[in-house]
């Protein structure tokens, strides 16, 4: 590495000479990379809680019966595992985390345009956690993370209303990020930064910001009413007094389904940055990609009837979603593309973040794939609300937004802490999870055709072989989630120090110092070229530079 | 423009209010503003959720909506929107004032602006409060405060386990069960439901617009705002004229047609 | 890029900032009242004179507020002389209300509801 | 194989039919999902920077590419599509003759009445061979019902009916489910659908059993197998009529106070505001329900509501002789 030692002055440095002035420096920060630490945090520690749930839910489906627990807690489990995971971990996890750090830094910024509001958001997730937390604590909530009226509104008696308000507050925090990188990403762009000169982790961010100010509003409103009808008993969605249980549903997915591409679209934009960098090429396509994120936030707006299809929905509503869904599969798979056409004639090492890059293609390629089974209404009305149902969106949420979390985190951890992590560990890690997490989710799509349906409790004996199956998977998953917790905390410490640009890629976040400074450049960057402006030689240089011994 | 203006210019960019991820004034201004509109555009769709429930169920129960609307106070309805239009118009004004760095006229029009949003805010509180009163079995507020004149109340507006709509505005003035239907379900109750909802969070948002807009009036007491610097009042103004488009809406879908 | 950045430091009202004067909010506000007291009146109309059907009622006050929020928007939100963006974002937070409303209502017109809504005990 | 299936059962028409577009979908799947690994696995171990190959002049974008993958998977999706939609369309639309059974859900179980009064708990017993078209509605939260064998799956909502269709094929017990999350025992809320040959399934129908009813009370299931009316649930309907004091408005005739119920079932009236409205059950049900939402032109909306008066059942049953009275009108 071409420095000993790291940098006098970073993000990370301050000269508190107390401890209650080091946490005030961290708890009241403005800086984007401290505020992305403080939803690192955050985020992963709901991720842990998360994932505890899911064991209690997975350990419990090990036999048919209802043995370990009683059906109120099993529901709660699972409910407290999906409010958790899509609310408070999937939703905010890379942009909030990768987003925040990343975004001012690979447009040449100081900061983001509204570094105070940053702030709040964070604090407003935190807020909105901490609703969740206590909801679960005391109690929780047993309607699963749809809230489907009038279950929710009026049958239900656990807490409902408190788990909204962490979600509804959580909403907010959400549409403060989008916000701050709408305007920074317009505004705020280096001397020369075009827009066809951005990375494409930038173009995802941004499509992403657009759904969330559009669409995580008409959440709130609709989960304000159902608090509104659950406290005072009027109705607006609940049939005994006129309301339609229906329209909840429509305003609930008008959100909840454009929140899946809040969830993946940046994922595709960490796996854009790490196919070209580990390839030591520029992107296939870099427009085809940067428009199919566009492309995918406006359709994805148009397609959340199909999560209705047994719903009663009108057939003719069932047949134009489920249309519209179809053309959304078509950006999703020009990405897939043209990933794998990067990799032609490039230099690929295997490298963590590489690795989980390619993981990713392969598993979001299958819940891509099953999307289109769900899209499809004949073949729907047989495997909604199954195990099938579980399986893609696990496949899409778990293999897609995960795999690139991981990875965006491994390749961007020298930067963040200007420190490496152990390689070996790294590869091992993902390896086992890529393994654990086939295993568990599989057997899903088995069981879902076999009509296994899902958030039950006890189940027919048939089904148990898949099910065991499943858990061992998770078992396994659990551990390669675990793995990544101990040597990246090791190499906080014992890390060797990465360097400004360990990884030999392009961008600006990597002609800063490794941890960046305060104010990220100390002169604002003049951009001249592209993103991913490896010379055409890039790959046969670097080839022919690799010696036995060298990284993989 | 003179070179010595330009040198004034040049001075503020490195001013107090131009915040360090900010090259220039210019930067910080159009950011502010994009902000603010993103941050409308999550405002409209907010209210879009209550708009859409109002359409369906204006289409499900025409008759009711016609009923209900008839029971609501059009005549204040219209004072509070000429009362908004106005506000707009000063806000406009201050805005005005601001960049022509006119701080006396500034003051004037901030300070206008929020005694209309209070008058606003007044009247609404009245017309809330007659609702309630109904329901108490006053016959107007006053009454109902004073404890006098109390009887059995004929009507009650406000949705929840009281709820009861006259009879004689009833679809089916002729049969008592029908009366009693209308009261358990059918549209009425969703018609004052939406009414209290739409109104409510806009007088919400109407109370954080005048929180907004005093914040807005001490900064220009104390003479934060210059002809190069007046940010706040823009995106402020911005934030009271959605307030303004909302109540456009909401009064002829609830009080009139 | 409308946006492009620009690194003069020193201009008050680039051409694209310009300005709008006192007379055109007074003129702006006239509108508005008159469109206010058309709206009204055409309310009373209904109501004390001819019946009119009630769809041609909501086109004709929809109509009168779509104008009031064009006008707002325009003048003194400031959006006739503001960047391409904040014309796209004012715009699009309009379009994405359609998407909602228009998809939503398809759905309930062709599902025939509210005959399916009979209540419950 | 039973313990540990990987397939479902084929017990309807509609099986096969949506098992071949599955196929389909998987094959399509595999060539994806199949081939892509290999090609990236290729590219991965032949590119990787230890080997020597040739990485001369490297492409980062190709129109005619692009445009082949953009168009051949748009194709692709396109059938699936409307193979999809025709079949939905057909799965969603119940053929003119069909066996109508009653379905109630509630929190945790189904209750089934079928067309001669005989009711049964969490089973559904229906012929083989005979298209059954389930008329179903919840009284609390959504359900759904939910028979893996059969492909079919419809949610079941409170305050409306939902319908749904099948045409059993093949003898057996079948899983039944509630797969819309309803609550603490929504995973108990199971039961098993039977398809009986059709001499079998009218021999099940005429022998009475005592059940009990979503309120509680038990029912004998003596009386309601009346032999002397074809469709003895239409006869509790005539009873509860007679009881309700309906006939003293509807006359048959015509002439009363409220319309002639004779023929209403399946023709078009014509409403007070000059709309028209199909009479099918969901406009019977709100007129029993809701009498004054929507009045037959040229009556007064005087008819009380019978709202909390009768249950969901005998709202079914008064379905049912309203129904009756269209054939015998035509």
């Amino acid at each position: 590495m071409s420095t000993l030692s790291l940098p006098q002055t970073s993000y990370i440095r301050d000269n508190s000479r107390t401890f209650t002035d080091w946490l005030k420096s961290w708890l009241l920060t403005v800086d984007h990379k401290r505020i992305a630490i403080l939803y690192l945090l955050a985020i992963n520690f709901f991720f842990l809680l998360g994932g505890l749930a899911a064991t209690l839910v997975r350990v419990e489906l090990i036999t048919p019966q209802g043995d370990l627990m009683s059906s109120d807690v099993y529901n709660r489990a699972f409910t407290l595992h999906g409010v958790i995971m899509v609310f408070f971990f999937l939703i905010p996890s890379i942009p909030a985390v990768l987003g925040n750090f990343l975004v001012p830094l690979m447009i040449g910024a100081r900061d983001l345009a509204f570094p105070r509001l940053n702030l709040l958001s964070w604090y407003l997730y935190m807020i909105g956690g901490i609703f969740a937390l206590i909801a679960a604590v005391f109690g929780g909530v047993d309607t699963g993370w749809t809230f489907y009226t009038p279950f929710s509104s009026t049958y239900s008696n656990s807490n409902v209303v408190m788990t909204i308000t962490g979600a509804f507050i959580m909403g907010f925090s959400s549409i403060l990020t989008g916000l701050n990188f709408i305007v920074t990403i317009h505004k705020m762009r280096a001397p020369g930064l075009t827009w066809f000169r951005l990375p494409l982790f930038i173009w995802a961010n941004y499509a992403t910001s657009i759904i969330q100010i559009l669409a995580t509003p008409v959440l709130g409103i609709a989960l304000l009413l159902v608090v509104v009808e659950r406290l005072w008993g009027v109705g607006i969605y609940d049939p005994a007094l006129g309301g339609d249980p229906l329209l909840f549903q429509h305003l609930f997915w008008f959100y909840s389904h454009p929140a899946v591409y809040i969830m993946i679209l940046p994922a595709m934009g960490v796996i854009s940055e790490l196919i070209s960098t580990f390839s030591r090429k520029r992107i296939f396509g870099y427009e085809f990609i940067a428009f199919s994120s566009i492309a995918i936030a406006i359709l994805g707006f148009l397609v959340w009837g199909h999560h209705m299809f047994v719903s009663s929905q009108s057939v003719y509503a069932g047949l134009v979603f489920s249309f519209i869904t179809m053309l959304v599969a078509i950006p999703s798979a020009i990405k897939v593309f043209n990933w794998t056409a990067t990799l032609y004639k490039g230099s690929i090492s295997y490298r963590t973040p590489m690795l989980y890059a390619l993981g990713f293609i392969g598993l979001f390629v299958i819940g891509g794939l099953t999307g289109i089974f769900l899209g499809v209404t004949a073949v729907d009305l047989h495997v909604t609300d199954t195990y099938f149902v579980v399986a893609h969106f696990h496949y899409v949420m778990v293999g897609g937004t995960i795999m690139a979390y991981l990875g965006g985190i491994h390749f961007w951890w020298p930067k963040m802490t200007g420190r490496m992590y152990n390689e070996t560990w790294g590869g091992i890690a993902a390896l086992i999870i890529f393994v654990g997490f086939n295993m568990t989710f599989f057997p899903q799509f088995i069981l879902g055709y076999l009509g296994m349906p899902r958030r039950y409790h006890v189940y027919p004996p048939e089904f148990q072989i898949l099910h065991v199956m499943s858990t061992a998977g998770a078992s396994i998953l659990a551990i390669g989630f675990i793995v990544p917790l101990i040597y990246l905390g090791i190499s906080l410490r014992k890390g060797a120090i990465a360097g400004d640009n360990p990884w030999g890629a392009t961008g600006l976040e990597w002609k800063t110092s490794s941890p960046p400074p305060t104010f990220n450049f100390d002169k604002t960057p003049i951009v001249t070229e592209e993103a991913y402006a490896y010379p055409p030689e890039a790959a046969e240089r670097d080839a022919a530079a690799w010696r036995p011994g060298s990284p993989l | 423009m003179a070179t010595i203006t330009h040198e004034e210019a040049h001075t503020h960019t490195h001013g107090p209010e131009l915040q360090h991820q900010f090259e220039t004034p210019e930067q910080q201004k159009e950011a502010a503003t994009l902000g603010m509109w993103a941050f409308l555009v999550t405002e409209i769709m907010l209210f879009g959720g209550i708009f859409m429930a109002y359409i369906a169920y204006r289409w499900a129960f025409p008759e009711a909506w016609e009923e209900s609307a008839a029971l609501l106070n059009t005549p204040l309805a219209t004072v509070n929107t000429v009362v908004l239009l106005v506000s707009s118009l000063t806000v406009a004004l201050a805005v005005n004032a601001a960049e022509e760095g006119k701080k006396r006229r500034l003051v004037t029009m901030l300070v206008l602006t929020i005694v209309l949003g209070l008058t606003f805010l007044v009247i609404k509180g009245y017309e809330y409060s007659e609702k309630f009163a109904h329901c108490a079995g006053a016959k107007d507020p006053i009454s109902w405060i004073t404890g006098s004149d109390l009887h059995e109340s004929h009507e009650c507006l406000v949705p929840g386990r009281g709820f009861h709509f006259p009879a004689e505005h009833g679809s089916a003035s002729g049969g008592h069960g029908a009366a009693k239907t209308a009261t358990m379900q059918s549209g009425h109750q969703l018609f004052f439901l939406l009414y209290f909802s739409a109104t409510g969070l806009h007088a919400i948002h109407m109370i954080i617009g005048l929180g907004v807009m005093t914040t807005i009036l001490v900064m220009a007491v104390r003479d934060r705002f210059s002809p190069t610097y007046f940010t706040p009042v823009e995106i402020g103004g911005l934030y009271w004229h959605l307030i303004d488009i909302i109540w456009v809406f909401l009064f002829p879908l609830f009080y009139l047609v | 890029m409308a946006e492009q950045h620009t690194h003069a430091h020193a201009h008050h009202h680039g051409e694209k900032h310009t300005h709008i004067s006192r007379g055109t909010y007074y003129r702006v506000f006239a509108a508005l009242m008159v469109l206010m007291v058309l709206t009204v009146a055409a309310w009373w109309v209904e109501k004390n004179l001819i019946e009119l059907p009630g769809w041609l009622a909501v086109t004709i006050a929809m109509s009168i507020a779509i104008a009031k929020t064009v006008l707002i928007v325009l003048y003194f939100m400031h959006v006739k002389i503001s960047s391409r963006m904040t014309q796209v974002y004012a715009a699009g937070a309009f379009v994405w209300l359609i998407i909602l409303f228009v998809i939503t209502m398809g759905d309930y017109v062709a599902r025939g509801w509210p005959p399916q809504a009979g209540p419950l005990p | 194989m039973r313990d540990f299936p990987l397939f479902p059962d084929q017990a309807s028409t509609f099986a096969t039919q949506v098992d071949q577009l599955y196929f389909f979908l998987v094959a399509l799947s595999l060539i994806f999902a199949g081939v892509l690994p290999f090609v990236i696995l290729y590219l991965i171990v032949r590119y990787h920077r230890s080997q020597k190959v040739d990485r001369s002049n490297p492409v980062d974008s190709n129109l005619k590419l692009e445009l082949t993958w953009t168009l051949i998977p748009l194709a692709l999706v396109m059938v699936v599509f409307f193979w999809g939609a025709f079949l939905y369309v057909q799965m969603r639309t119940p053929p003119a003759r069909t066996l109508d059974v009653y379905v109630i859900g509630k929190q945790w179980m189904w209750h089934v009445q079928h067309p001669n009064g005989k009711r049964e708990n969490n089973e559904l017993h229906v012929p083989v061979g005979q298209p059954v078209r389930l008329i179903m509605t919840s009284q609390d939260v959504i359900h759904s019902f939910y028979v893996p064998a059969f492909r079919v799956k419809q949610d079941v909502l409170p305050g409306r009916y939902t319908i749904m269709w099948f045409e059993a094929t093949k003898p057996g017990e079948y899983h039944l489910f509630c797969a819309e999350y309803c609550g603490t025992e929504h995973s108990l809320m199971i039961g098993r659908v039977v398809a009986l040959p059709l001499a079998d399934y009218e021999r099940w129908l005429a022998t009475p059993g005592p059940v009990v009813l979503p309120d509680g009370t038990i029912d004998t299931g003596q009386p309601v197998v009346a032999p002397t009316i074809g469709d003895p649930m239409a006869a509790a309907g005539a009873r509860l009529f007679t009881s309700l004091g309906c006939a003293g408005c509807h006359a048959m005739a015509g002439g009363g106070v409220g319309p002639s119920l004779q023929g209403l079932y399946g023709s078009n009236s014509v409403m007070s505001d000059g709309s028209t409205v199909l009479a099918d059950e969901n406009y019977i049900r709100e007129s029993i329900l809701n009498p004054t939402a929507r009045v037959v032109s040229g009556y007064a909306a005087v008819m009380p509501s019978y709202q909390g008066q009768i249950t969901e059942d005998q709202l079914n049953q008064l379905i049912a002789y309203i129904k009756s009275l269209a054939d015998t009108g035509n």
